[in-house]
């Protein structure tokens, strides 16, 4: 896995490397937030994988492995940047703030979305593979409109590569030199279609093809994450236009719970990746080089166990919306159509809330 | 100003312009609507005068031409699109069904889908395939959509500028024969409630409903059935999703007849469901069963024999005919 | 072999691989349809035994999944495509309805689009947004496409080898909540007319007609009538378009009132167009308008609400009452 | 225009360039074929376009300035090869044996495609900007089940390489190494678009960045066009893949006769490529190195005026078809709503035939 390419800052070890572009401009408490948003985010699924389990949830999108890939960007974007994620982007949703409850709304299935899109600036989840890709160009256009100087982080997967809208995105954002970072997690499965399946060749390669820098990144190593991100964004933010990432990473986890992934996958394979663990390598890298206690360890598990149990608690206080509600946000004005189908379930003493 | 006459293209070119000067985050965006104006022209002269920012040369995409006008629209701008002609409006499908018309509802009421997508549509123009089609079908029956068509450049003047003003976001279906009529344009007031129906030719016999260039041979077709006796009431739909259903209500049970008129054809159409509807809501006051009459079952065929697919006052006269001798 | 119980999934399974071991030319092509077998299971074990020539795992991209599929067609090959799901069909839009609809007509005769696109439909089954979409309608709409859907797993093994043999691409539409339903398959005699309605129990008072998902509804709300001394005639539809109008029409005709079930909601869908047709040709046998019930004219909802969307045996139940007590 | 990348073969004044890689193999009789279908191709459109201005055709894409663009390519493909066209190829039409008043149906709005696909190996023409790049990818796809040594050839243009289908066709070219020749004839224009608004970089990039070659040559050099295709061809049909070839040429006359190019651009820009006409400068070879004297140059141009005039005389008797022909040929098997339909224009007494 490991090849020449690959932006590296942190070995699977723990040790850092010399790369001749990057290195990491981390303090150790900043690569400790990282650690920490890491766990959490981590927890968070675990929990979440149980709650769909327990019957609780109609499905999760598990991130087990991935979480460099989304809490670096996520912790280099700046404030007023937007984000366009798919429905495996709960790293990125935690570090811009949404509420874990907000997350699990659309996997509760009482929302089609979550949470405020403006209020975090983080776009609600685009399940049809792509079409994100072209919304966060379309974004960044407006950005440029505006002379503001902001920049659009947008996600799709290696199976959502070979999607006409992401490709169709690549054209656009390098005709209008647009202010977007495309990250593309390349975890090796779309389900249950291997990598090779989408391309022959490194994914970043792509870009080069539409005349504007990719990069393939160790999507495990949150330190090199954090700062290929960063510099992509601000690159962006500052007319250079847009870069794709690829974050090389592995969905240590199952497709959804709905998935099996052992119809299609190896254990071995699976081991080969944990070994290459985001989490662990950084607390490595905590533990020797920064001389971190195991007590601070032990306080963010704390605090990751206090906030899954809270998820637990919220997520099933979440009530069953009032079927009237469908009627709601479909149009912005009167629509005869909304107001014949809220009339006829109201006539058919339909009840709202909880049942 | 008062009156001006002018061809609908032109109306449509003053309408955009008006809604740019009124409100700087109207934007333009399609294929070759900058310096060429558009290869119906319609947007002739604005890149020039509002610059290469706000009227887009789009790449030629046109899943990325509604993508990135649903990301404007997200920024708070509000993009107007331009599909070059109707049949190629299929690749950006997806994104008018799964984004365009779903955003607001998923994200709660927070993003305003304030978008206009331009679609010449129908036929009559000699032209090759893919040129004059009617999708509008396919709109309407997305929830999340609104579909609208205008048939006379006052009506095209304002109704673009209310689309744009509106909320939501509106496939907005111009008949392109139509484009090089020319009429009167009242450049200072706005007609009252532009979506609604409006009763063009008033008669007692039978209802005829046509929606963009169709209303004219309804006309026609009125025309004709007047010398032969027979009193026809002409409206044109204006809103086809959600249409105004109480006007065709009104003029159906004074005649107790209807033909409904399309270049579509009929299976899952927005004719039939029309139909559909005023069965249920005038029931006992019709005299025979609503007819439509629209484009046949077939792909739009070469437009040398175009004239015997669309709808003509034969096959209108034809309608009229049978739902007059229902029965008998 | 006679007749063997197995679910709906089984059944499609099976068919799969008769109409692959009967005809080489037969392709399945689709994401994730290899070794993981769909993600419903459907192609479960068909490349291990057909190979991966024949049962083609597809780069993540629908247009390209129709779009190669009609060059295959063009080089003799009967691709059958899976969809995974309902709304994920709309990025391939442009290609069905440009290509796979047009092409015999474009190529006068020449080239044969035999292929069939498989489509797991309606919700029920508590997905997320886009897994329960009922597009069935855009493609009724669409000259040149058949459209046909099953309720049963004996029509599920039949209908899907004869879509496979028909030289008109076949837009196959899979009530996927139906899936694991069990079910009598007669594995050697195929039922006569498969495109063609059947009447699932008789009845004198209202016709109801569902297919899909819905039928199975509407069996369980005539159930629920025949206890309240109604009786009610339900027909499955099957071929959705064209449709078999003579079963439908006998049926009204005898009993005077027609409900029509869908998951789709009215505006321009197939209930609509098939009641027009109805009025026209049972007027004087209608004693009430035909009416639809289906889904409501918003976006699919969140599932923990989505049996308030769906025709449930309730809303089919007033739909009844309403065409019996119509006028009174 | 003339930058390394390209393959030269012949520059516009006729002189042979040595290229380290590709080499001319025509014969002078063979290079005297090419010049007499380049001739008589654009006579044929310039009778087309004036067939248009005189009312008999319903629009015309005239391919000035591209004729060895296709002509090159035309002649290097395999008989059992099997192409995909635009609107625009009548070039490769005319060397795959359809007849000129066949491609002519279309632009009379007789027909929406006009020849027997396979009588000819030409699929009919594709109107929808790169539908038929994955329509190519598919039919490829047949040619390796087969396992069958033909090729496919797919146009599109430079406008069209933005779309969605064109791009996912690269990555289904690439996944399955498909034998398919992709031929895009950069013409600088997308109706009123330059280039520039469809990329920033040479188009036959690309192709590297989904993993199979890209080329670039000079489209008005039909030795390069020749032999570029030649090899890409073989190359797919022993099994080596996907090619891209861009060549490099511009669009003389307008769109089509709708369009007026002076909107656009400058008359100064054509009159350079007026000066790299891909005729002249073959003549030119013809006349310099195998002292080709001016008759067989007439007996071309005499050739080219009657398959003019046979043209002209064949669209003339091209009627208009009987309307109930719309009913033809929709679906293969009996439908209801065809056989209504058509009993419906029976009664209505629409009589067939010319009006
Ligand atoms: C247009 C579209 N087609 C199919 C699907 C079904 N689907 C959901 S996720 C998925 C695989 C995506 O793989 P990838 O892009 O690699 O993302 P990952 O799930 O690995 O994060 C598929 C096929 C979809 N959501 N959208
Ligand atoms: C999907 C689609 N969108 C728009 C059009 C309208 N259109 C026809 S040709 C053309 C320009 C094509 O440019 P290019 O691909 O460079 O080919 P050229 O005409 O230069 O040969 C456009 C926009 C179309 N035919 N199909
Ligand atoms: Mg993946
Ligand atoms: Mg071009």
């Amino acid at each position: 896995m490991i090849d020449e390419e690959l932006v590296q800052l942190l070995t699977p070890e723990g040790e850092r490397v010399v790369h001749p572009e990057y290195e990491s401009t981390l303090s150790g408490e900043e690569i400790f937030g990282l650690y920490r948003d890491m766990t959490i985010v981590r927890r968070l699924c675990n929990e979440s994988t149980s709650l769909q389990r327990q019957g609780q949830l109609a499905l999760w999108a598990p991130i087990q492995g991935q979480e460099a890939c989304q809490i670096g960007p996520g912790r280099a974007l700046a404030p007023m940047d937007f984000t366009f994620p798919t429905y495996r982007e709960h790293g990125i949703a935690w570090c811009r703030g949404v509420e874990p409850k907000e997350m699990l709304r659309l996997f509760r299935a009482v929302s089609n979305g979550g949470w405020d899109p403006y209020k975090y600036r983080h776009s609600v989840p685009t399940i049809v593979l792509g079409n994100q890709a072209l919304n966060a160009v379309g974004y960044a256009m407006g950005i440029q409109r505006d002379g503001a100087e902001e920049a659009v982080l947008t996600f799709f997967g290696d199976g959502a590569s070979s999607q006409g809208d992401v490709l169709e995105s690549f054209v656009w954002a390098a005709s209008f030199n647009a202010p977007v970072v495309f990250l593309c997690q390349n975890n090796q499965w779309g389900i249950s279609t291997p990598m090779s399946v989408q391309s022959k060749i490194p994914l970043y390669h792509r870009a080069h093809g539409f005349g504007f820098p990719g990069i393939r990144v160790d999507g495990n190593d949150v330190l090199a994450m954090y700062e290929v991100s960063k510099r992509a964004l601000e690159n962006a933010r500052v007319g250079g236009g847009p870069t794709l990432i690829e974050a090389y990473t592995y969905r240590l986890g199952a497709h959804t719970t709905s998935d099996d992934p052992t119809r299609y996958r190896i254990d071995a394979e699976v081991e080969v990746w944990r070994h290459r663990d985001p989490i662990e390598r950084v607390k490595s890298l905590l533990v020797h080089e920064y001389k971190m206690k195991q007590a601070r360890f032990d306080e963010v598990a704390e605090e990751a166990e206090k906030l899954a149990l809270q998820l637990r608690e919220d997520v099933l206080a979440m009530d069953r919306p009032d079927p009237l509600s469908m009627f709601d946000n479909v149009y912005a004005d009167f629509h005869p159509l909304i107001e014949e189908g809220r009339q006829e379930m109201i006539d058919l003493g339909v009840t709202g809330g909880a049942h | 100003m008062a009156t001006k006459t002018m061809t609908m293209a032109k109306a449509l070119n003053e309408g955009l312009r008006r809604a740019m000067e009124e409100n700087k985050k109207v934007l333009l965006i399609g294929e070759d609507i900058g310096k060429l104006g558009g290869v119906f022209r319609i947007t002739d002269g604005l890149q020039k005068d509002f610059g290469e920012d706000r009227v887009i040369d789009a790449p030629l995409a046109e899943s990325a031409i509604v993508g990135t006008s649903v990301g404007l629209a997200i920024r708070g701008y509000r993009p107007v699109v331009e599909m070059q002609f109707d049949g190629f409006v299929y690749p950006a499908f997806d994104q008018i069904v799964s984004q365009v018309a779903k955003l607001r509802k998923r994200s709660d009421g927070r993003y305003t889908m304030g978008m206009v997508i331009r679609l010449p549509f129908q036929g009559g123009i000699g032209a090759i395939e893919h040129h004059s089609e009617s999708p509008e079908g396919y709109f309407a029956a997305t929830a999340g959509l609104r579909v609208v068509s205008c048939s006379t450049p006052n009506d095209a003047y304002w109704m673009i500028q209310e689309s744009i003003k509106h909320d939501d976001p509106v496939i907005f279906c111009e008949p392109k024969s139509r484009y090089w009529e020319k009429g009167e344009v009242d450049l200072d007031n706005p007609p009252a409630n532009i979506f609604d129906a409006v009763v063009r030719r008033e008669g007692t016999d039978v209802t005829v409903i046509a929606y963009g260039a169709t209303v004219k041979t309804a006309l026609r077709a009125a025309d004709t059935a007047a010398v032969e006796g027979t009193s026809v009431e002409v409206i044109d739909l204006r809103g086809l999703s959600p249409f105004d259903s109480a006007t065709l209500e009104t003029s159906v049970k004074k005649t107790g007849r209807v033909v409904f008129v399309q270049e579509a054809p009929l299976t899952a159409s927005i004719g039939s469901d029309i139909i559909r509807q005023l069965t249920e809501k005038c029931f006992y006051s019709l005299q025979a069963p609503g007819l439509v009459v629209g484009g046949y079952h077939v792909p739009y065929p070469p437009t040398r024999i175009e004239e015997d697919y669309r709808p003509t006052v034969d096959r209108i006269l034809d309608g009229v005919d049978r739902v007059i001798g229902f029965g008998s």
